[in-house]
């Protein structure tokens, strides 16, 4: 019993430092620039599909791809950013036609997925060697290990950026107002271009670890991991990637150990159970300043 | 007294105060609902295939639903599909196991959607994302405990099959609640409520310091979208005859609504009827004439609509257009 | 008719009103002045119940407002206005003024009306179907104005109501001011345009980093030494 | 109008979780399409008819597939339709088609509860969710397992495969020490795993799509966590057999196999079926499996319902259908319905993926390997 | 039409730095707001702007910050024009603007608000050191409360640190939008001295505001706007006398002492 929650801990954790990577490149995305991402999983996916095209094509180390991985989707996110966003804050809601926009985005992502990788399920065929470290009766994957140390890197590296550099300051001023950021004399559109390039690289390098973590994925679960996308942020509290960190481990976690006393049927709820508790007691998430909009 | 520039101005205005052209707007409009009811009401007797039909006025009324809710009070609820699932549920259960007839299930999804929605009325404490992505949680929520109880509860995974069903039955029940909603919405447009909705949209703080019990007003505006989600469940159900959690508590229903409300312009009362009308169709046409590509194209109409007409189809008419804000609304 | 007793209002550890204690008597005016940051604002943001008091008691006409909620002081009869304007972005302006009065009893035509009359006064009746967003600065000050008096309540609060209006319509401001109080209306007025201060309120009370530093009429403020140093300077 | 040939309306996944099955179940009915009109098409009314095959998309999507079947039959005025993939499709085309009168053979139905909703007109030819389960669990019996853990994904087939299997192994008295339902979307198994070791079980028995095989087996290897009896009904599924080494020793289910030789009396034996298989399909990214067998079996039993019945009308094609069954033999195996067109024939196969393949264990009669049994732990492979 | 004036003649010494040349600007292309308004800022000098509430004034000043396209005539600074040009490169020309409604990043500090200010020379850290200290020299308050969000700033309290962010990069001209509403007294003037002490820092100032008096005492040129148009204009000699201008604000400026 004891071994087995331990154990549930252990991979709660890194199933939740997984989810808190796919909010961290969101938050960048909606708590920065209020664009309703909903074709972020799609990237994540693209990401999974991209690390077994690199591995079965050079068949070298997978974590390898991850700087390829970056900079082909740092330029496909500046490419997304420049087509659809701009229009979009002629509208008298941008964030909800942002949603919209990103809906159609992702069907059409999903669909050229499928395209070229067929429905079914595919697997990266990798295993670590050695495969797993035990410490007393715990296993711990190897591939969990890469994934929460890649993981914790680029967490820390985005941290940096947001709060202690300027670029960071004016991309978080930006939604606090958007004509005062011009005022003082910021191109708000080539910083946001950036920032998204920038979300949509570390969701496709999140797709790299998760698909050495759980090798099996199809071009449909995107949907899925957009919405764990943004529980984790709203758990998390917006805009601040350490909370976002933090909300995936607490719903990963709350996931796992439910396992270990509820049937398994029911311990997806217990996350969002702790999700909605926690946001009636702490309404801006457990680290937003305040709620917004 | 300084003039301000605004003589050239009054030709435009979003409300036109006038109540003469306030009237003849409404009952322009509600005519043509009268017609359209007729019109839809004649299909069956005609053997259309009144699958493309049902649907469309399904839509129709969930979008309108919804927009009570995202249009007129600001609150984009994720898990609006909750109520549609709890009403499908509910009238199944009443109808199968407890072998009623199916207007004790309709009454029985009208209560469950109310209950339901009380239940979280608490959420509206929240603003923006946290609001949508909490219901959503709520929705999830309710599908997992759901697909948990006992088959002779509520069937498991397989759901419950009604046994029988009542194709034209069901579509005019259909019909009759869409008819229902659009009249809601209508007067909702023209109401003090409405007004009051629409101030709270703006801004809630302010609302309450001139007097307004947000938390009642919201209150009213949230039960009223969730018992119209829950009554369109219970008429689908009756209609496939068949309920099971992965389909009556799928998310991609709210995702629908808010689409086919967007597209067709949010807070406006004939923006989601002309959204949902507009995409159902292109969606059929792309589905049968592009096999393959048919979800790619989707997607691109998708956004393309929004590239052009951001604040939807009437929406965007009327930022446009100001002086179309005496005809559409 | 409001007593406020030793009000304290803390954000985190900055002390914003430092145990104030002040009365409004029926049908008065109380001037409220001090530096910027004194603690004005808060106040107003205390009685009307944005914010809840730290410590101290308000009574209005007996109920205490402690603890109530905005709405439900509004309807015991306190308005105001905000320092920097809060309008119904896209409601439209005679809309924006009908929004205090959904729940009266009157029809609406009748409310309509009385919207419309008050944007004539001010000259906006031309462009009363325009969202309130598409204001300038100033109208919309001038529209909260309205809003404030179709309310209609008995205290009214009004914070900076002559900041960047014309002169012409602070005229139109005064009257109405004076008019409503011969109606028997009571105000608290927070303005750094003294001479409407000094000419409409009897009794003034002046305010530095959230302390009472003078209390009394136009006269003595005006030659007390400390206010001068804090506030009015020379 | 004058008929010019007989229309079968069906839906196919071009996306969607049942995309891949559905669509190798779509080449089984090509194979169909090809070799009746090759043969001229379908007798009847002293004529033969061509077959037109009305095919639609239903992107998995249970609205689309209502809407559709309905068109189907309203509109487009078909004859007969073969049901789209997986229960979950089938039990929303089902009342559809059964309230506007239509005959449907179901190829992919195999959950119980679609037979027992009182349907007139609707024909399985898979063997049945309570069926499927007899072989494995036989198998397990005589190799010697004592506790078994049941575990299945949320949805009508796997869950009544599994309730099933469960009811027969307590029924064959084994101890079932865990029996699990995991919602849609599940990524992490590796606690419900070690539960189930933790139990002490020696039969681990899942009945899940092969989406989730996938992590499964990856997480056993991780943990070294290795049954002796591990099941999974559609292990023998291709993206589960890639995963390699993962995916060594596990017995899984099917109905159809290479090696089997069922003594066809209608439409193509195993050999021919494979041969035309080849000659259609030259580059197809999967062989036959037993869905393409399955859905090109509904084709067979679906033609020759018309030709008996010498009728298209609902209610003469179920009682041809019900009076040919027993006697009537499929390239998938025996077609046997009852009234409701529950199927009893189809008899399951098991097979082991050993290091030279996959390889029939049971049923005895038609077995090509005995089983390795234990598997051997991860350890000592 | 400005220097057809007479009045403009005679005042119209000094070259002009920034201004707007018959310019007409709408917001929804429906109607104009702005038509045919001529401004001119000469270099060095506090140039006025007055008028009623919705004359145009602000959107005067949104129109020489690039925030809204002429449809008619040209933004002219330095000879050239600037129409089309997107506002954030206003500053980097030198042109800096502190609009009427809050500008501020209400959850940041105090402190990155003004980093921000310096976003033109963010690189050049020595410079932007110093400028912070001026700040917090010039502005006591913002200094003890670097570090709190500029949100929980009082209503002045926000108005300093809108100046002293417009000030960062010491522009040549600065756009102010009723810098003083709802700034006490004696900070007022300490303001209103600070803006008349700019000239002779070089700096050119456009300064819209509904306190007349005070606005008379520091321009150099006034400009009347009424119903979108020039109603009047003048050198400070036209201020007093029987002038058009004088005789036009003369009732608004009876009223009004600070
Ligand atoms: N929400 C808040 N959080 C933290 N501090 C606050 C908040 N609101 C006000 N303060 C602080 O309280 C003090 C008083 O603020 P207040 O707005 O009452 O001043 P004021 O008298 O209205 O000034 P002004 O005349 O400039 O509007 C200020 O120092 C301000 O920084
Ligand atoms: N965003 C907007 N959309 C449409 N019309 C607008 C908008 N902003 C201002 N207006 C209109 O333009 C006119 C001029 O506005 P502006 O803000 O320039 O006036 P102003 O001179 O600054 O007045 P104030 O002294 O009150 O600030 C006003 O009549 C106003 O109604
Ligand atoms: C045996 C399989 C053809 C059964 C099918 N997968 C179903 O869901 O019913
Ligand atoms: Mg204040
Ligand atoms: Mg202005």
């Amino acid at each position: 019993m004891t071994t087995l929650l331990i154990q549930a801990l252990v991979s709660g954790l890194i199933l939740g430092a997984l989810y808190g990577l796919i909010g961290c490149s969101l938050t960048i995305i909606y708590g920065t620039m209020r664009i309703v991402n909903f074709s972020h999983g799609e990237f994540v996916v693209a990401g999974c599909f991209a690390v077994l095209m690199f591995f079965s094509a050079t068949g070298l180390h997978p974590l390898l791809s991850i700087p390829l991985v970056f900079v082909a989707f740092f330029l496909v996110g500046m490419c997304l950013y420049y087509l659809f966003v701009p229009r979009l804050n002629r509208g008298d809601d941008p964030e909800v036609a942002s949603f919209l926009t990103f809906y159609g985005v992702s069907l059409m992502a999903g669909a050229i997925l499928l395209f070229f990788f067929q429905a079914d399920t595919r697997s990266l065929n990798y295993v670590f060697t050695p495969s797993v470290f035990k410490i007393g009766h715990v296993f711990i994957p190897t591939a969990h290990i890469a994934a929460l140390a890649t993981g914790i890197a680029i967490i820390a590296a985005l941290t940096w950026f947001l709060y202690k550099t300027i670029y960071g300051k004016a991309l978080r001023a930006a939604i606090m107002n958007r004509d005062a950021i011009q005022i003082v004399g910021v191109n708000i559109n080539t910083l946001s271009a950036l920032a998204f390039g920038l979300a949509i690289a570390i969701a496709a390098s999140t797709g790299v670890l998760l698909a050495l973590v759980f090798p099996a994925f199809g071009p449909f679960s995107g949907m899925d991991y957009t919405l764990i996308g943004f529980v984790v942020i709203v758990l998390g509290g917006l805009g601040h990637p350490i909370g976002a960190i933090i909300g995936g481990i607490v719903f990963g976690i709350a996931e796992q150990v439910a396992i270990v006393f509820l049937p398994q049927s029911l311990s997806q709820a217990v996350g969002f159970v702790i999700l909605i508790a926690a946001i009636t007691l702490r309404p801006s998430g457990l680290f937003g300043k305040v709620a917004l909009r | 007294m300084p003039p301000t520039p605004g003589g050239q101005r009054q030709q435009r205005g979003p409300y036109v105060s006038s109540n003469r052209l306030v009237w003849t707007r409404t009952s322009i409009w509600l005519g043509f609902l009268a017609l359209l009811a007729l019109g839809l009401g004649l299909l069956p007797a005609y053997g259309f295939s009144l699958a493309f039909w049902f649907y469309l006025l399904l839509w129709i009324t969930l979008a309108s639903g919804l927009n009570i809710m995202a249009g007129f009070t600001g609150y984009l609820p994720f898990g609006y599909v909750a109520f549609y699932g709890i009403g499908a549920y509910a009238a199944a259960v009443t109808v199968k196991m407890h072998g009623l007839p199916i207007w004790a299930g309709f009454i029985a999804a009208a209560l469950a959607g109310v209950v339901l929605s009380l239940l979280f009325a608490r959420t509206m404490v929240l603003r923006g994302i946290y609001f949508s992505i909490v219901s959503l949680a709520l929705a999830v929520i309710c599908r997992l405990l759901i697909a948990a109880m006992p088959e002779d509860v509520a069937g498991g995974s397989y759901g419950i099959a009604l046994g029988f069903s009542n194709p034209d039955g069901a579509y005019y029940a259909m019909l009759a609640l869409m008819l229902a909603t659009l009249l809601t919405v209508t007067w909702l447009a023209q109401s003090r409520l409405g007004m009051a909705l629409r101030a709270i949209r703006d801004d809630p703080d302010t609302a309450e310091t001139v007097g307004i019990n947000i938390g009642r007003v919201r209150l009213k505006a949230w039960v009223l979208s969730a018992v119209i989600a829950s009554m369109t469940g219970a008429i689908e159900a009756w209609y496939t005859s068949i309920v099971d959690t992965e389909t009556a508590f799928n998310l991609l229903v709210s995702t629908k609504a808010v689409i086919f409300a967007v597209a067709g312009g949010l807070g406006t009362v004939i923006g989601p009827v002309v959204g949902t009308v507009v995409m159902l169709i292109v969606d059929d046409l792309i589905w049968q004439h592009f096999p393959v590509l048919n979800v790619f194209l989707l997607g691109l109409v998708i956004v393309l609509l929004m590239m052009f007409l951001p604040s939807g189809i009437v929406g965007s008419l009327i930022r446009a257009k100001p002086f179309l804000r005496r005809i559409l609304f | 008719m409001l007593e406020v007793n030793a009000l304290r209002k803390v954000f985190g550890g900055l002390v914003a009103v430092d145990t104030i204690s002040f009365t409004v008597p029926e049908n008065s005016i109380l001037g409220l002045i001090g530096v910027n940051g004194s603690g004005k604002t808060t106040i107003m943001n205390c009685i009307n119940g944005i914010y809840d008091a730290t410590e101290g008691a308000i009574n209005f006409r007996g109920t205490n407002l402690v603890g109530k909620k905005p709405y439900e002081i509004a309807r015991l009869g306190i308005g105001r206005t905000f320092q920097v304007p809060r309008l119904f972005r896209r409601l439209t302006l005679t809309e924006n003024l009908m929004v205090p009065v959904l729940e009266d009893s009157r029809s609406n035509a009748e409310l309509t009306e009385k919207a419309n009359a008050l944007l004539a006064e001010v000259d906006l009746y031309r462009i009363r179907d325009n969202h309130a967003e598409e204001l300038s600065g100033g109208q919309q000050k001038l529209v909260e104005l309205l809003r404030v008096m179709m309310l209609n309540p008995d205290l009214i609060l009004l914070d900076e109501p002559f900041a960047g209006v014309h002169p012409n319509l602070c005229k139109v401001f005064l009257d109405q001011i004076l008019k409503l109080k011969d109606a028997g209306k009571s105000f608290i007025l927070v303005s750094h345009d003294l001479t409407s201060v000094y000419s409409l309120s009897e009794h003034l009370l002046v305010l530095n980093q959230g302390k009472k530093i003078a209390e009394g009429n136009a006269a003595d403020i005006q030659h007390n030494p400390d206010v001068i140093e804090a506030f009015l300077g020379r | 109008q004058e008929r010019t040939s007989i229309r079968i309306g069906l839906t196919v996944s071009s996306t969607g979780p049942y995309a891949v099955a559905s669509q190798s179940g779509e080449r089984g009915i090509g194979i169909w399409v090809d070799d009746v009109n090759a043969r001229g098409g379908i007798e009847f009314e002293g004529k033969k008819y061509p077959v037109e095959l009305v095919k639609r998309d239903d992107r998995s999507d249970k609205q689309l597939v209502a809407r559709v079947y309905e068109s189907l039959i309203t509109e487009e005025k078909v004859d007969a339709l073969i049901a789209p993939f997986s229960s979950t499709l089938v039990g929303v085309a089902a009342p559809v088609v059964e309230s506007r009168g239509g005959f449907m053979v179901s190829w992919a139905g195999s959950s119980d509860q679609l037979f027992q909703q009182g349907y007139k007109n609707i024909v399985s030819v898979t063997a049945q969710a309570s069926q499927i389960p007899i072989t494995s669990i036989d198998l397990a019996k005589k190799l010697g397992v004592t506790k078994l853990a049941v575990v299945s994904i949320d949805e009508p087939f796997p869950a009544s495969a599994a309730s099933a299997a469960k009811g027969m192994a307590e029924a064959a008295g084994m101890e079932v020490v865990l029996d699990e339902h995991y919602a849609k979307g599940t990524k992490d198994f590796s606690i419900l795993l070690q539960k189930a070791q933790a139990a002490g079980a020696d039969g681990f028995y899942t009945s899940s799509y092969d989406a989730d095989l996938i992590p499964m087996l990856r997480q056993m290897r991780e943990r070294e966590i290795s049954f002796p009896y591990t099941y999974m009904l559609y292990g023998s599924s291709p993206a589960v057999l890639e995963t390699g080494e993962d995916a060594a020793y596990i017995f899984s289910h099917t109905q159809f196999d290479a090696n089997v030789n069922w003594p066809v009396t209608d439409g193509l034996a195993t050999k021919e079926f494979l041969a035309a298989y080849d000659k259609l399909y030259p580059n197809a990214a999967y062989p036959a499996d037993f869905q393409t067998a399955l859905a090109y079996g509904a084709g067979v039993i679906l033609e020759k319902a018309i030709a008996t019945a010498n009728s298209t009308e609902p209610a003469k094609l179920k009682q041809a259908a019900l009076d040919f069954s027993g006697d009537t033999v499929i390239v998938s195996g025996e077609f046997k319905i009852e009234e409701t067109g529950f199927q009893r024939g189809m008899t399951p196969i098991v097979l082991q993926n050993q290091a030279d393949g996959l390889k029939i264990i049971a049923p005895d009669a038609i077995k090509t390997a005995e089983p390795v049994y234990p598997i051997p732990a991860w350890g000592e492979r | 039409m400005a220097n057809t004036t007479p009045a403009a003649g005679a005042a119209a010494s000094g070259e002009v730095i920034l201004g707007l040349e018959d310019v007409s600007v709408s917001y929804h292309g429906d109607i104009t707001i702005l038509d045919h308004v001529n401004i001119s800022a000469r270099k060095g000098m506090v140039t006025g702007i007055i008028g009623p509430n919705g004359a145009g004034k602000s959107t005067a000043l949104k129109t020489l910050y690039g925030f809204l396209k002429p449809t008619t005539g040209h933004i002219r600074y330095k000879g050239e024009s600037l129409n089309g040009k997107p506002p954030y490169t206003f500053i980097e020309r030198g042109i800096a603007f502190v609009p009427q409604n809050r500008s501020l990043f209400g959850d940041l500090s105090v402190q990155d608000n003004l980093l921000l200010g310096c976003w033109v020379f963010r690189n050049d850290a020595a410079r932007v050191r110093r400028v912070l200290e001026a700040a917090y020299a010039q502005f006591p308050i913002l200094g003890d409360k670097r570090h709190d969000p500029a949100s929980s700033l009082s209503g002045g309290q926000q108005r300093f640190l809108e100046l002293a962010r417009a000030l960062a990069l010491e522009p040549e001209v600065v756009l102010l939008d009723e810098p003083t509403a709802m700034i006490a007294p004696k900070l007022s003037r300490e303001i209103y001295d600070f803006i008349r002490a700019l000239p002779e820092k070089g700096i050119t100032v456009v300064l819209v505001d509904q306190n007349v008096r005070q606005c008379a005492a520091v321009s150099d040129y006034l400009y009347v706007l009424e119903l979108g148009r020039n109603k009047a204009e003048g050198g400070k000699e036209m201020f007093e006398g029987d002038s058009a201008l004088h005789k036009l604000i003369a009732e608004w400026l009876e009223y009004k002492i600070d």
